[in-house]
């Protein structure tokens, strides 16, 4: 199967984008998103339980306008998109550092539509509803290998039951559900538990991140019943394996959407700041890194559309190009945040300056679903 | 890999290029031939690689693109995959390079009617060879402040200076040359012009020799050059607009230059990779050692981004502002180059010492060699510093650091 | 390490040091210390530090190679093994960090006989803190810019403007201010006072706030503030002058600030070696994945060519140009903690997320907040693109970029 | 046992270095090197046999001032110096791009000194009277790890019956004989054969550098007498070992001096050279670059003499700081070459240009021993 030229980028997938894009600066713009997350450094930092604000009118408006729907397939009430579509998406919310279950939620989608178990199209239907759910897969390791998962499922009364703890849950306490993964007798298994199922404790995590929670997620004696497994132990690795890809490119993309605020933001403010009686941007040691910037947002930006599209209709590319995405968008990252905060000079050390609000972000997507040497030593597993 | 981009006609292409290919591929030379084309010397390897760019021409693998009056094919598409198909098949590269990928181009968008008719088709067919003078020794980087004059004579220009960096000049019947008309604004002051070399009164080619010890380009002197007013290419202070797009269109060129004629930069990947099999290190594969791996990797992500990137260049909706990604290609071409070839000397360890002409020496000595002319890459027709400069301040609105 | 480059009397105070410090650690606060001293906010914070100084001042461990008559111990050699030792022993860091670091260097080396033996003394025991006044919201980098404007008038100046960056101010009894007394010379116009601060009429210090969340600089009003003419450092227009002094000496500063407090770049680098074999990777300790072994190991190197080269700096015969290893030393430690702390974030994978307060945040979430930390040692007091100016200028002899 | 402050470079290993440095520059400066080995590009790169020319005039004269007596002991007839005081001299040869059998010498001296067979004496007396010697213990694939040498030794008639081939010999064409490794039934033993003995093929080969010359050297049937054992079998190996720091040091000295003649010829060039009617050196896109260079190299030269004095005073910390110096100087020659031809720009592409000269060494010099990834790996074994 061959990839179309334009990467499969279309009318329908440019109207989203620009719909985006425009919603999310008119309701999520800097000064919205300093209000909600920034106001004060203590609210933010300091409270024992750490905050996890949200806008939750903008959420219900993003299901009306099918956002939450965009990958659920059209089988289960979704419009069934394309990743290119939905990549397209995660970008404008990287460069609006958005504050959402919206990215959890269609992480946790595009696993659900890989898993054959009878619960798994109910939850697609709950999704395209509204539901916010946030995958919860990951070890005390904070390891991303599902073998690892350190929740069992034993057969209980009234259907499986869970037990264990699963980590680095994301925006944990903006979800109505989590999609768990958990290791019976013969396999692993997907279960889909709601946050307030008895059983279940949510524990925050303090983080660096100002955009997201995450916390971990206790889970002792949680019921299970047969209609709310997604996936049949044994199916659980083998949906989360064929979704990797796509989860890849999703926070790939986040970073570039990132990225692209960060390059504008810093180059407009080289236009505007000057010293030595020149404007910044006149001197090599800002205009260069800036332009440094530029070429690696572009290259991640490149493979990220080649992941999506290699999703879509390439299957068998999808893993190394998912990978390729997301190891070069970490790096990718890593340099424009430090370059955004140190070409602002001292402002930019400072709170009140945006640019911290996206560095922490980044800083946060670079290590999801594992770093770039660790894309990498895959990578090269298949070279 | 690039196949899977074909419509089914693009397809059909491919299949008739791989045959032609196939049946023929020259019988090698008796003689040596150079790493690339700006380096042929002697007049047994010019005629050898005239007389394949002819053969290839004649059979429609160049100018595929190009309307059919101007001698070419009037296909669209075709170029990109006659062109993989050559580096695919391992046959000699084009020798007319600076005329296919600079001069060609920028006739097609500046020339006249009358000099697209005249020049395109020996340009594509390489009955002419062409060669670029813009570079002069007191203006490297700075194209703009080109010395060499152009003093209007009724309908003819006088010129005279010193170009350098010219490749090819000893077998050109043409250059591109960028000359000043008038001092009083630095860029407006340049006029574009067709140049005669060969045979030329008062043109003097001489060979410079680089820094591996190979020779391939040359500088040129004028002294009271005469050149006709219809060999000008677009108006009189035009110049520095057909530069521009000279150089925007020296990808090309920039590639097979950069790196050992044909090959593409896949295949370069490619070779890096089995090397990395091939030398031992701590005596195991140098592909064993994790840390060389992953480097090879950070190249291998690059190379796939730059081709993704030029993939994406052509789809409007996701590219912003129209240069930003034409401004950097020879940038990150020239500088992934040179990574490319820096990392397989380490992977060759003490056999990095090994240069042209030794048994032991990997792949020919290819590394050591293709690592030095990097450097002519990184270089020429603006160096890298000048390429971030010029996308600063193009693309993002920098302020100029003149 | 250090020990090993002891004359046999400083083997012996390293002695007394280790004893002194043994017998004296103070008890841990009912309360949290901030990672280091610029960060001192709270009253209780100020007084236990305070205290602690005072202690260690006592003890002769602080200023031992100043003179006798300033407050001094008379030593040579003795202030890098006391510091050592304080770093070795794990105590809290010392409180008037920009006093010892900056202050008191620049009077040494400008202020009258008077001004040393007035503020030496305090400013060794910490009973009095200082601040710096150099950074204007206008005038980032470009120190030099410096518009804080300094009136004379008879005896005494009139100081208005506005200071940004002035860590410890609102504990403050004196700044060293930077202010422009004539606009005719950018560099010629500058005159460096010491100014109060605590209680001074027309003085007001707002607290900024760092990206990190944390507090610990300010900024600075002055309202038309009267000082005395005999608090003016070295001679009028002599202020760039000094402030280089103060900058050249800042490395001290500057090391403490960056890093957490004592700790030194060596115990970073165990601590960062420490963290690879003991956070998981793909099920096993980071420490055995090759390529983080690597890059630690490339950390490591960096860290003893520093030691290293500061100790050149003291052997003439090894050094050619006398500022061109003292110029380097901020730039190159404040990178060097950049791109260590930043390491240690990939070594942290997932839990590089985890943050002051989470009880599973490796080391006290220490790496994350010393990588953020570390921007602002890249920045204060000349960024480090200031800083290559700076060196290719004065060191190699380049054109000013300005 | 504790480190001088000042490395141990005292009064006269100062002199020596400016001697040093005004002997070179007096008779082997940049015109006489070009003359040498520079003067025409076909007959340094394009002869069947490659040329391996060499000042002898000069080389009897820097043995009538004991540099090759230089780091032979004392007992010996030699000045018995530390080797801060090689390193100085390494320095200069590399600032001068030195064509010499000088430091291959002092690296075969370096290895005699550490071994205890009866020929180790009268080979380090022969290099004292003016001898040139280089070491032959690399292995086909170019390893440095003595154990792989390829290089046997039986018992003949008359001594010992050397076969096999040393690979990547130095200066070969310009010693008077090696010291070859070579493996007996009862471990690694080293021998002095001269160049001209009997059953001895130099094969040169081609190589970039053009400033030394470097060849496998065949051993068939070579016979070694008793009194030419340098090491005898089961010490070969230890004598390498423990000379390794020292030869690691003299080629990374040799790198920080070829680097400061790097650093000062490209800062002169962008002091008088102009692009845009300013001199380049105004433009941070040089300025930073040289300034990065001067930074590498610095950082490369303390580490050369914490090494060099910790082989003269703390033997117990030499290997570790060698390799240090190795692989800090070998990534920073690879980065100050690469600048001093693209900071030069058209000119230094060329052969006309003085830079390549330094940078084909550089280039050899990097791999010498092991390049710094190779010495990385060594270091993080013990740390």
């Amino acid at each position: 199967m061959s990839q179309p030229k334009n990467f499969g980028f279309g009318e329908d997938e440019t109207l989203l984008r620009d719909a985006a894009r425009k919603l999310l600066s008119d309701r999520a713009g800097v000064e919205a998103l300093r209000r909600l997350v920034a106001r004060d450094h203590r609210e933010a930092y300091e409270r024992a339980v750490p905050p996890a604000p949200w806008d939750e009118a903008l959420w219900r408006q993003m299901v009306e306008l099918g956002w939450t729907a965009l990958a659920v397939p059209e089988a289960h009430g979704g419009a069934g998109m394309r990743m290119v579509a939905v990549a397209a998406l995660a970008e404008e919310a990287g460069r609006a550092a958005l504050v959402s279950p919206l990215l959890t939620t269609l992480a946790a989608t595009l696993v659900l539509r890989a898993a054959d178990g009878p619960g798994a199209g109910a939850a697609l239907e709950r999704i395209a509803g509204g539901a916010a759910m946030a995958l919860a897969v990951t070890d005390a390791d904070g390891s991303w290998e599902p073998e690892n998962t350190s929740v069992t499922a034993r057969p209980g009364s009234g259907g499986t039951r869970l037990d264990g703890t699963a980590w680095f849950v994301q925006d944990a306490r903006k979800v109505g559900a989590f999609v768990v993964l958990a290791r019976a007798a013969d396999g692993l298994g997907l279960y889909v538990v709601d946050a307030d199922a008895p059983g279940v404790t949510i524990v925050p995590d303090h983080i660096v991140d100002l955009t997201r929670d995450q916390a971990h997620v206790e889970l002792a004696g949680v019921t299970v019943a047969a209609e709310r497994v997604a996936a049949a132990p044994g199916g659980g690795d083998a949906a989360l394996r064929a979704a990797l890809p796509a989860l890849l490119t999703l926070v790939a993309a986040d970073m570039c959407g990132a990225a692209e605020w960060q390059l504008h933001t810093t180059a407009a403010y080289a236009q505007i700041r000057k010293q030595f009686d020149r404007p910044l941007g006149f001197f090599q040691a800002v205009k260069h890194p800036l332009v440094n910037m530029m070429l690696a947002a572009d290259q991640a930006r490149s493979l990220v559309y080649n992941a999506a599209c290699a999703i879509d209709t390439e299957p068998a590319e999808a893993e190394r190009a998912a990978r390729m995405a997301k190891a070069s968008a970490a790096d990718m990252a890593a340099f424009c945040s430090g370059r955004s905060v140190q070409l602002h000079g001292g402002i930019g050390f400072t709170w009140e300056c945006d640019v911290h609000l996206w560095f922490k972000r980044q800083q946060h997507n670079q290590m999801l679903y594992g770093d770039a040497a660790y894309q990498r030593a895959k990578i090269a597993e298949v070279l | 890999m690039e196949a899977r981009r074909d419509t089914p006609e693009q397809a059909e292409f491919r299949q008739y290029c791989r045959r032609w290919l196939e049946e023929h591929r020259p019988a090698p030379p008796p003689f040596r031939l150079p790493e690339h084309a700006i380096e042929v010397m002697t007049e047994e390897q010019r005629a050898y690689l005239a007389r394949w760019q002819k053969q290839v021409y004649d059979a429609g693998l160049i100018g595929c693109d190009y309307p059919k009056e101007y001698g070419g094919g009037g296909h669209q598409g075709f170029q990109r995959i006659a062109n993989n198909e050559l580096a695919l098949a391992g046959v000699p590269y084009l020798l007319n390079v600076i005329g296919l990928g600079m001069a060609a181009p920028s006739i097609l968008h500046h020339g006249s009617e009358e000099q697209k008719r005249r020049f395109l088709p020996p340009l594509l067919s390489g009955e002419e060879i062409w060669c670029q003078g813009f570079s002069e020794p007191n203006a490297g980087s700075d194209l703009a402040s080109a010395q060499t004059s152009a003093v209007r004579d009724g309908d003819h220009w006088i010129i005279n200076g010193h170009k350098v960096w010219t490749s090819l000049a000893h077998f050109a019947s043409w250059m591109i040359l960028l000359a000043r008309h008038s001092s009083e604004d630095k860029y407006k002051g340049l006029t574009y012009f067709i140049c005669p070399i060969a045979g030329a009164k008062g043109v003097t080619v001489r060979p410079l020799i680089k820094l591996t010890g190979q020779t391939g380009f040359n500088e040129v002197l004028f002294e009271d050059v005469v050149v006709s007013d219809s060999l000008r290419l677009d108006e009189v202070g035009k110049g520095w607009d057909v530069a521009m797009t000279t150089l925007l269109h020296e990808r090309g060129a920039a590639e097979s230059a950069g790196t050992g004629g044909g090959t593409s930069l896949e295949e370069r990947l490619e070779g890096l990779i089995a090397l990395a099999k091939r030398m031992k290190r701590r005596g195991r594969p140098a592909w064993d050692d994790a840390v060389l791996r992953d480097r090879i990797v950070q190249i291998a992500i690059r190379v796939e981004g730059f081709r993704q990137t030029f993939r994406r260049a052509r789809v409007g909706a996701l590219t912003e502002h129209p240069m930003r990604i034409p401004l950097s290609s020879k940038l990150l071409l020239s500088e992934l180059n040179q990574d490319l070839a820096a990392l397989a000397l380490e992977i060759e360890g003490a056999f990095a010492s090994l240069y042209l002409g030794d048994a032991q020496a990997p792949d020919g000595a290819e590394w050591p060699l293709a690592y030095m002319n990097s450097y002519g890459i990184t270089i020429a027709a603006g160096t890298s510093e000048i390429q971030r400069n010029i996308l600063g301040e193009r693309v993002l609105g920098l302020a100029k650091t003149k």
